[in-house]
């Protein structure tokens, strides 16, 4: 269904019109950004609120096809809405994973019958969507998950673990990757199912992070009953709709999505004044301190190179001088330096990063290095974009898998742990 | 650890490796993290006094005694394995106290302190740090002010080690500039204790405040405007502590992320049989030998070659406080997401040694006391 | 290099290559480097003129003109290309020269010079390196004395490149202290040329000797006292191309480097094919790319953000600089022992990224100029 | 031949005689070191001399058996050697490889024969001897050389290229590793031998190094005839000689060695105040420089604690609590300790690594750096050092070999390089 431009309202016209509305409709930030409110409504009941609004009101879902409840406008419209949108609150925690990853999949593969019920939900924010994929028991070889849906008459019957799901414990549904053949080979027995969340069977754990944090969940599946109908694509041919996932989540990642409203949802990367290490340098008293000003001074012109390697990547990309896969690229360098910035933290804090007086401002360096890797790990660790990167972007020979042409069944892998006590 | 233990040593080792492994495993580490006091329970550590602790650097005239004659050294072999396990307790902070009142301390002095820390019903802490992050005692910036026969003490020494239980303290502070040392009670009048923040989630501190706090003659360690042996010294006892710690830590966790990288499988292969992988473990194993090189060195040269320990223990404290949070982070990353989990033990041993790295001189400051120690005055050519 | 270069961007590029890969491959510089000369015969750098090495910072009104409207853009392909073969020729300097001069000279001194600059006839060099290894204007201490209608200049220069070729020096010095850039001939009584030592086997270096050189209002660039834009933009236009060279040097080197690594067998598999080594070819293709951005960033930046273009020239020069010759440091380990004998090529690349990592500014001193642009004042609190 | 201690000369009476007999017949060093007297005497003219008059003198040789030579005494009187000669002129150059790796090598492989035609004159300064292990097409996998030895009649055909050995040039014999069975797997089809080196079909090349440094030399054999009898060890066995040669190689380099006489022949650790830093700090005015003081501190740090590992390493060793290769662990320390000296020394030198006015004292730095890897290339890689230290100390699985198990001729590798015209 490729949307005409010359059909859709005129941009002017729709700013002005969105301008209005907006005034009317949504409250103002009022000086706080999004991401702090989102962060005191953890169960994002007021998120849902907003959603309905923006539903109601005809500005949720621009991107997506009438059909589904969106409003079936470009990308420039939705560029037009976010500029307008800014000083008000938005429903961010939507943009991603809900709209940008799971319905994006979803338009993609779902059946007539599985769009038509749950995007216009997910618009109306009444259905906030998550993904099931990594499992306790994988790391980076996703494929080689050992969740098992079996088939028993109408429906398949799910055991296992998922984990690393962002927000499940308030989420409502989650396309689940499942294996449904160990006869073969990893990659050919994978099923993409439809999950409501809160129901029997399902335990939603949250997990904390060494530094307090704890967005991720870890479930646990026990003889869950999901209705052949469920299934996303066809039956066994799971991991190509994973595959699509994966690409709308780096798209979503990178900041290519459309169907992102009001803000990317996320940080993005860092491009300020590195404000904290100047900060820091303050609360020390170390501004003057010429090795302390040679490790800000490295730390600018990283983040600032990171910016130029993104924009680089994102042109050789689209202009075809670069594979696809060079994405994997800036995604390193963005890790990387972020490890490298903890460690100038860490140099710049001194003592303070061990222990220090109440309500001392650098107080905090110590605790935020404790999540040094997390960059590092998180959607595909440091090493596998580095087999990405080299086998992929430079051709080199690809790493022996030992479980390649095998039967999954056959093949030595970890155990999913069982359900705690 | 050495190659070549004695046997007492050996023994010494293994009774301190059973005690904590009997009573403060990393679950029990867990339930004191909890608790809002001190981190761990007194009776616990008064039984590790009963395993000698707090006698190593104190002599056998003061009712000390040590292993092998070389206190410093013994007392690095339980760090080591303080490290290993994490484990709480004043174990750095009322070494130094033990070490300079055994050292320099009167009869009096030694009469109403040393038998209390040795026997664990007191505890000693050192007050050198002060508030705007100076942990090496050169920076003191504390004056006692002498008036007639005594002295007044005003101002905040923290973050202090275990300020809250410690039922005595050495303060670092300067009388007319000059270097000096002063010895007094917990519950001397105008003392008090607030609590200050810490990275580590059972070795605790407290800032420690001194209102117009009036001492005399008999708080002097040695002699006042005499100290700068004794900060020294003190320097050199936490440091060869701490680098003994993180030492002891580095090799649990590097063991555990080799079984780990052994026993996980990606692929169909174990995460060791991957290249990339093994050249970082050959890196780490390569650091680790070095980290447990240049830590027993610096022990050694503290107890026999006074020309050279400052150098040494600067050395050995650069050298592990910058390594070994690195590699902990590499071992992080080889356990994938699970290494960022509360859950996980990771971060316990990251938390202590990012503590030990940056209290009684970060690495940066003793790269400078090395450079200091080499031909660097500015020259006219 | 850019992703989206026009028409006549690529031919003017192509254009170069040709024409190095005609007149100096690999095999002709290390010949060149024999010589005792300027490291190049002066035809050859007429030639090179012919195809607008030196019109790109020339206004069209003062003969010159740039290929896309943004001269330094245009001339950093260059740069990237004569990176690529480790071309010699004054090009930095003159280009430095070309560019204050168009932009700030009177028609008087742009008669007396330009023409021979865009026609190779002349050769114009930067005297900004002072004995002392500063080669930042701003720590000049060379002072112009003036008496009377006249200015006095003694003292020396240098490092500076094509000296004993150049036919123009641009001098930077200061008058009561005051940035100050003279423009004068090098045979004007009491300049004097010696040989300096470089790196680069073809890239050259002479000190600048001046000896009560006797200078009028006529030497001049711009007002007396009113350079400090010139010499910022000096920095600039050097650092922009030797970055743009570096950047050409790396991608040529890694290149190489690949190449090997897909053709050396070692126990019956290609280098290609370890983990290990696959993951450090991950590594320098991400850098290889951060540094093609960010040079290719420092130079648009100089052409088109006057207000940040300071800043962004200074982080590439730093990254670049920094990172390269690491990277050129791995390729050499990935090529064996063969890669440290003077047969190899890869010791021309690293001699070359040496030397720009160190002119204009070091990384170090680049960090410092990024620091001072930050809020880094000394804080009251 | 075990010597026995209590039949040996006493060590003072030989003290003596030793300071006695070096007083009157070796020159004094006067103020040169032994090094230096070497690089101004390229043919080793003088040295040879010296070992000549060791040897009538009968100080040549000190831990050899006396039938080969030498004077059948122990370590601890060469020790005592050391100490005396260390004020005179030395032959140093005979100790690496020519006594501790060669001599020690024919000790344990030559027939009798050998030893008794070569050891003797080695002693005597008349026969300086160089290995010819290392191919150009062959890099870390030595076993893979394809330099080859055909039978013909009594004697074998060798055809090949050798490299990277040391001062071949004005070396007399080389022991020399050829392959001599195609067909084998490729550590079976070896043979070891003894090689004349100046004669016809060999063409000895000098290497000239990035910095100008050129004692290493390649070698070019065409159709060199060697001698049946030459053969050191047993035909087709020459992995188990090499092997032994490359023990001896690792015991001279750690200092291990009892046949090396009057110094160690090579720098070994340095251990001082990293002068070069302090002093290159002084010529570019940067003593003062907070960030060149954390440089240096770094740099003696690392020095100090390379030390150290080297003393805990080969303590481990020797107390079998660590394995012999363990011996990797220090040797991949020292190279990347040389490697970040030298980016340590490119730092603090700034500008002057590029550029210098003539005979500006930190002018050196810049051409270095260009050897920088030296250290990390000679003697077994790194990336060797590391496979080592992962499989052999930690017991990792090891790297997938196409080669192995394969007859030589059938596994691909690099093609020898043809004789230069």
């Amino acid at each position: 269904m490729p949307e005409n431009l010359a059909e859709m309202e005129d941009l002017e016209a729709f700013r002005l019109r969105a301008r209005a509305w907006l005034a009317e409709s949504m409250p103002l930030l009022d000086g706080r950004t999004n991401h702090q409110i989102m962060a005191d409504d953890e169960e994002c009941v007021q998120a849902r609120a907003l959603q309905r609004i923006l539903f109601d009101g005809g500005f949720a879902g621009l991107c997506f096809p009438r059909e589904y409840g969106g409003q079936g406008l470009s990308r420039e419209h939705q560029s037009v809405f976010n500029q307008e949108s800014s000083p008000y609150e938005m429903p961010v925690v939507f943009n991603v994973p809900t709209f940008a990853i799971m319905a994006a999949t979803l338009l993609d593969f779902g059946t007539e019958e599985q769009k038509k019920r749950h995007i216009p939900a997910m618009l109306s924010g009444e259905e906030m969507w998550v993904q099931f994929l990594s499992e306790p028991s994988g790391g980076s070889d996703l494929a080689g998950l050992v969740t098992r849906a079996t088939k028993d008459g109408d429906v398949y019957i799910l055991n296992g673990s998922k984990i690393w799901s962002s927000g499940a414990f308030r989420s409502d549904y989650a396309l689940c990757l499942a294996r449904t053949d160990g006869q073969a080979t990893k990659h050919r027995g994978l099923t993409c199912f439809i999950l409501k969340i809160h129901q029997p069977g399902i335990e939603v754990q949250r997990i904390m992070m060494v530094n307090g944090w704890n967005e991720f969940c870890q479930e646990f599946f026990d003889d869950v009953a999901i209705p052949e109908e469920n299934i996303v694509g066809a039956l066994n041919d799971g991991w190509t709709v994973a595959s699509r996932l994966l690409y709308h989540e780096r798209d979503a990642v990178g900041g290519g999505s459309k169907f992102i409203s009001g803000s990317s949802g996320h940080r993005g990367a860092q491009g300020a004044g590195r404000g904290d290490l100047v900060d820091l340098a303050h609360a020390t008293g170390s501004t003057q301190d010429p090795a302390v000003r040679q490790l800000i001074g490295e730390a600018r012109a990283l983040d600032l190179v990171g910016n130029q390697l993104i924009a680089r990547t994102t042109k050789g990309i689209m202009a075809g001088a670069l594979p696809e896969t060079a994405g994997s690229i800036p995604r390193l360098f963005m890790a990387t330096n972020t490890e490298r910035h903890h460690d100038i933290a860490l140099e710049i804090a001194g003592s303070h990063a061990g222990a220090w007086a109440e309500g001392d401002p650098s107080g905090g360096v110590g605790n935020e290095f404790l999540m040094r890797q997390g960059g590092s790990l998180g959607g595909g660790s440091n090493e596998m974009q580095r087999n990405i990167i080299s086998e992929r972007v430079l051709g080199m020979p690809r790493e022996f898998a030992a479980d390649k042409d095998m039967p999954f069944d056959e093949v030595r892998h970890n155990a999913s742990p069982s359900r705690p006590s | 650890m050495d190659f070549d233990l004695s046997e007492d040593q050996e023994l010494f080792r293994e009774t301190t490796v059973k005690f904590l492994e009997d009573t403060c495993p990393l679950t029990t580490v867990r339930e004191w993290a909890e608790s809002e006091g001190a981190g761990f329970p007194r009776s616990w550590w008064k039984q590790g006094c009963e395993l000698g602790w707090t006698s190593m650097l104190i002599s056998e005239a003061d009712g000390g005694g040590s292993v092998s004659g070389q206190g410093l050294v013994d007392l690095s072999l339980v760090a080591e394995e303080m490290g290993r396990m994490v484990s709480p307790g004043p174990f750095v902070t009322t070494s130094v106290v033990a070490d300079v009142l055994s050292r320099v301390g009167t009869s009096t002095q030694k009469d109403a302190y040393l038998p209390g820390i040795l026997d664990g019903e007191i505890i000693g802490s050192w007050c050198v740090a002060e508030p705007n992050g100076s942990w090496l005692p050169e920076d003191t910036t504390l004056e006692a002010v002498k008036k007639g026969d005594v002295f007044h003490l005003t101002g905040t020494k923290g973050p202090v080690e275990a300020a809250d239980v410690a039922g005595v303290f050495v303060v670092t502070a300067r009388v007319d500039g000059e270097p000096t040392h002063f010895i007094l009670g917990a519950d001397t009048p105008g003392v008090s204790v607030t609590k200050a923040d810490g990275l580590d989630l059972v070795r605790r501190f407290g800032m420690v405040e001194f209102n117009d706090v009036v001492l005399s003659r008999d708080n002097v360690l040695g002699d006042v405007g005499a100290a700068t042996e004794q900060w020294e010294r003190g320097v050199e006892v936490a440091n060869v502590l701490q680098a003994a710690s993180m030492a002891g830590a580095m090799d649990k966790v590097l063991s555990m992320t080799i079984e780990y990288a052994f026993d996980r499988y990606s692929f169909g292969r174990p995460l060791a049989s991957y290249q990339a992988l093994k050249h970082r473990f050959a890196d780490m194993k390569m650091w680790l030998e070095a980290v447990m090189a240049t830590s027993l060195a610096a022990a050694e040269a503290a107890e026999t070659r006074p020309d050279r320990s400052k150098e040494l223990v600067s050395v050995a404290k650069a050298y592990v406080g910058e390594r070994v949070p690195w590699m902990m982070q590499d071992c992080v990353q080889l356990h994938g997401g699970i290494g960022v989990t509360w859950d996980h033990d990771l971060h316990l041993y990251l938390r202590r040694a990012v503590q030990d790295r940056s209290l009684y001189g970060s690495p940066a400051q003793q790269r400078e006391r090395i450079a200091s120690g080499l031909d660097l005055e500015e020259s006219n050519a």
